[in-house]
């Protein structure tokens, strides 16, 4: 594992300090970097030490999570009448927004529940709402947390998006802030804390599922 | 496709008409907006013939087109890489994992910095985004292949190259399908938010001038371009899978 | 023809400990057991597929160390290539081996399909089969590379008792013609009278159970003069 | 004494895209209160078409079916229960939670009462009220059966519809659920339509058996057991057994392999 972050960083040292190519030469070098990002007194301001580092990445997660797609659960039942069955609206609505990954997930997730399972409730005497509540949710719940991944992914991408256009604060804005003031090592370290935010809250998103959907985790090993 | 869904219709409908309603009685933040009848007139008065708007079709759809071609013929052969080889996947899998999660549009300065011509850093943008789902969707088609299909091989005494051709890179064919229709959804978002950022055309950019000089009808125009843009090529990746898969007809 | 001894393995709890068996050149064993008794994992071992922990396995003499063309399994869960037809499913083996040309496997593999009545499905895709349509592709898949020992776990089960009964007789036709050394796992105890002239118990409870009603057995007609196939 | 189940000149045609496909022409037979049938056919044969018809999952397109005496509404209810070939125990809840499930939605029972009477219902069917917490993935397939059949009874069902439910076991399990499916049907005497492929089964468990034919499937022949109960195994090699199985083999045999040619495959 160490091995090749190691090896990415040595083979980006040698693009940058030693390959002829004047495109590689205008890169920071991860020594710079790395230096930048862990002093006390970084020259452009923005390292582990510096406020204004953890203000933009306040904004930056904030905006993610406002802007984490979720939609209500009241959009449940909506996804499954407009999108239950006719394909020519999925693939528009899977092209149209990437937020959407929930809703079509959920529908997805809606039409890959077995049958029995509605048939089965039915049997005992649920109604629509209770077979909404006790199948549809938990049964599309797998579906619904792809969608979640997905979309807090689509988040974090279209929160870079926005920012780099029209915010004062935030990593999207510090990383085209530090592209107008050339201060190159900055752009690596604002590109990298996204990249770690994103990790970090997909590792939420799991282990909240994992919580979730703890019936489907092991079994006694009794089959076969 | 058999008749559209009636339900997909009466919501599109549904849709329309509270647009119209929300425009027409300049709701809170609809102020701004033309109702669809208005957008539907700019469009085949102004767009509709005009070149300008049908270049921007093209210069989108050639960004989006060489770096997803670009992200497919990279990606699928360092996903099969990464799955196939235990080593290479030890050094290169963290990094790769480490990188996918940084937004595209992350890039933007980097590219714009590395490459020689802004053309080429939007290019670079539409390839990153697709590039790091099919290797990842790759790589886990690779190692999820069923352990039956390949020993049922090595008995027949197939050598690891013809396992590698005759069943490793079919069996990854639908991960491969998968990976595409996400790719070039994300291809196409990411475009615009380039072209807004460092171009002078494309769809990105029409919609972003719309913006900038506040006439609604152009936004909303270069939004729904974007949209039926994106909708084409989807249809040209569910095409191309239902090629590459014959024994699901 | 091939023996078994010594064989033990453990995964996260013990699967098999110290088996030995013999299997005769020619004949049709039965291994029987209820599911969970490692069935499968000596299967796998036979076929070269996994190695035992301790113990031996010899075929004709030879060590068994890896998989071959002289062992081949059919598996409790159909392992056709979906992507491929049917006909280039059964001629992947000739043609990977390089045993014969791509003319002449086609040949072998066509004559096979016939005699399995299965020539107007050559270009059908393994999904577009029922059950015991498979089964009958996976069998001419492994008899045209004329294995010395055919390893079937489990083939039928699944099936419907009907199909699962037109296959069984399919098979002991099969084998009568050929008499080629077949190891039949199965866990039904009518399935492995049916099928096997020897029936290896893997564990005791079924051997209780065998004991019991071999005293009442009532054969089925066509096997109550106990011949072979 | 309820539960006479009787269907009457029931027909299905489906019409998938215009290639209308006749799943059943014509059935008819009667079940007697608290009685056990068995419904035996090929593949394709139509078995489960007759069953979602009697559960009320789909319509007929000819011909009555009523219970006890009325007509039966195309809406599935708890007085008559199916057990699902693939089980359908709700895998997110619990055992308890699956088999007072029931009760509770039709607001029957109490929660107190409905679990107490769980319970009861799970400890005679093997001790499964030891597993009551646990979630259906964490059961054997036989211990899953044994609750999805205690989640249906707890209705107090007038019918009990189970779809081939043993299928997929292996020969020792399936015995031990045989003993465990005519013990059930001893005690609390429910009116059990068994749906199988397998003849044995069938014989070994009902009162009476109804053979089908392939497609389109109707009664071919319906065949009083007169085996005494409690059924025991050694009844299964008993000279009466094998008579009862001579008459029907040869018509069970001759669908089955009408089927196998036509490469007939399950219905979707």
């Amino acid at each position: 594992m160490w091995a090749g972050y190691l090896g990415a960083a040595a083979l980006w040292y040698a693009c940058v300090a030693w390959l002829p190519l004047e495109s590689f030469r205008r890169l920071p070098d991860p020594v710079a970097v790395l230096s930048e990002w862990l002093s006390p007194q970084p020259t452009y301001g923005i390292s582990i030490f510096t406020a204004a580092y953890y203000k933009h990445m306040l904004y930056s997660t904030w905006r993610a999570t406002a802007a984490f797609p979720v939609p209500p659960l009241a959009w449940v039942p909506l996804a499954i009448l407009i999108f239950a069955g006719s394909e020519a609206a999925v693939i528009f609505v899977t092209f149209l927004v990437a937020f959407f990954a929930t809703t079509l997930n959920t529908a997805v997730g809606v039409k890959l529940i077995d049958p029995d399972f509605f048939r089965a409730a039915a049997c005992l005497g649920a109604s629509r709402r209770d077979i909404l509540v006790d199948v549809v949710l938990p049964g599309a719940l797998p579906n619904i947390f792809t969608g979640l991944q997905i979309a807090m992914g689509a988040a974090w991408f279209s929160l870079a998006a926005g920012e780099m256009i029209a915010a004062q604060y935030g990593l999207g804005f510090l990383i085209m802030e530090s592209y107008n003031l050339i201060q190159f090592p900055t752009i690596v370290i604002a590109m990298a804390t996204l990249g770690l935010l994103g990790y970090a809250s997909s590792a939420i998103i799991r282990v909240v599922g994992n919580r979730l959907m703890r019936w489907r985790a092991q079994s006694i090993g009794f089959a076969a | 496709m058999k008749h559209l869904n009636w339900r997909g219709a009466v919501s599109i409908a549904g849709f329309i008409l509270l647009w119209t309603l929300l425009a027409r009685l300049k709701a809170p933040g609809f102020a701004e907006i033309p109702d669809p009848a208005a957008v539907g007139r700019a469009f085949w008065d102004k767009y509709l013939p005009s070149a300008a708007y049908w270049r921007s079709w093209a210069v989108s759809f050639e960004r989006v087109g060489y770096g997803f071609l670009a992200s497919q013929l990279l990606g699928i052969p360092l996903g099969l890489l990464l799955g196939t080889r235990r080593l290479f996947h030890d050094v290169v899998y963290p990094v790769v994992e480490l990188l996918r999660p940084i937004p595209p549009l992350a890039w933007v300065p980097l590219s714009i910095l590395f490459w020689p011509t802004a053309e080429l850093s939007i290019v670079f943008i539409t390839f990153i985004g697709p590039f790091f789902i099919i290797v990842i969707n790759v790589h886990d088609a690779v190692r999820g292949a069923r352990k039956e299909h390949l020993w049922l091989a090595r008995s027949l005494g197939a050598s690891p190259s013809y396992i590698f051709r005759r069943i490793i890179l079919p069996s990854v064919i639908p991960a491969v399908a998968v990976g595409m229709t996400l790719g070039i959804a994300v291809a196409w978002n990411v475009v615009i938010a380039a072209e807004m950022i460092a171009s002078d055309a494309g769809l990105g950019r029409l919609t972003w001038e719309g913006y900038v000089s506040h006439t609604g009808t152009t936004v909303l125009i270069g939004m729904i371009s974007i949209g039926l843009a994106g909708y084409l090529s989807t249809l040209l990746v569910t095409y191309a899978e239902k090629r590459m898969m014959p024994w699901q007809r | 023809m091939v023996t078994v001894s010594g064989l033990s393995k453990r995964y996260s709890k013990e699967v098999l400990k110290d088996l030995s068996f013999e299997l005769e050149e020619g004949a049709l064993t039965v291994l029987m057991g209820p599911s969970g008794c490692g069935k499968t994992t000596v299967a796998c071992m036979l076929a070269g597929y996994i190695a035992p922990d301790a113990g031996t396995l010899a075929i004709d003499g030879r060590p068994i160390t890896a998989a071959g063309p002289d062992r081949l399994m059919v598996f409790q869960e159909t392992a056709l290539w979906y992507w491929m037809t049917v006909l280039d499913n059964v001629m992947f083996g000739p043609r990977a081996s390089g045993a014969m040309s791509a003319g002449e496997a086609r040949e072998k593999a066509l004559g096979l399909l016939r005699k399995f009545g299965l020539h107007e499905f050559r270009d059908k895709y393994p999904g577009q089969l029922s059950g015991g349509m498979r089964r009958r592709v996976e069998l001419a898949q492994a008899m045209i590379n004329n294995p010395r020992l055919m390893i079937l776990d489990e083939p039928f089960r699944g099936l419907d008792v009907m199909t699962r009964g037109l296959m069984q007789e399919y098979y002991l036709d099969l084998f009568a013609e050929s008499r080629r050394t077949t190891l039949f796992i199965t866990s039904e105890l009518e399935e492995a009278l049916v099928m096997g002239e020897r029936v290896l118990v893997m564990d005791e409870r079924y051997l209780e159970l065998k004991r019991q009603l071999m005293a009442t057995l009532y054969l089925p007609e066509h096997r109550v003069d106990g011949g072979s196939a | 004494m309820s539960g006479a189940l009787s269907i009457r000149g029931v027909s299905k045609t489906y019409d998938p895209e215009g290639a209308s496909v006749e799943a059943l022409r014509e059935c008819s037979f009667e079940v007697r209160a608290e009685e056990f049938v068995a419904i035996v056919g090929p593949s394709g044969c139509g078995k489960t078409t007759l069953l979602n018809a009697i559960a009320g999952f789909d319509t007929v397109s000819a011909g009555e079916i009523s219970l006890d005496g009325r007509l039966l509404a195309a809406r599935p209810g708890p007085d008559r229960v199916v057990v699902f070939q693939h089980g359908a125990l709700f895998p997110w809840k619990t055992v308890l939670e699956n088999v007072t499930y029931g009760p509770l939605k039709q607001r029957a029972l109490s929660r107190p009462a409905a679990e107490a009477k769980a319970l009861e219902f799970l400890r005679a069917s093997g001790g499964l009220d030891t597993v009551a917490a646990s979630y259906p993935a964490q059961l054997s397939s036989g211990m899953q059966r044994r609750v999805e059949i205690v989640r249906a009874l707890m209705n107090d069902p007038r019918l009990l519809l189970l779809d081939e439910p043993f299928r997929a076991m292996d020969g020792f399990s399936k015995a031990t659920m045989h003993q465990h499916l005519l013990d059930l049907h001893r005690r609390y005497r429910k009116t059990v339509v068994f749906i199988t492929h397998d003849l044995d089964e069938a014989i070994y468990l009902a009162d009476t058996v109804v053979v089908m034919t392939t497609r389109p499937g109707t009664v071919k022949q319906i065949i009083r057991v007169n085996l005494e109960r409690p059924r025991v195994p050694q009844m299964l090699y008993s000279r009466e057994y094998a008579e009862l199985k001579k008459s029907a083999a040869e018509s069970v045999h001759e669908e089955a392999r009408r089927a196998f040619e036509r490469g007939e495959k399950e219905q979707a």
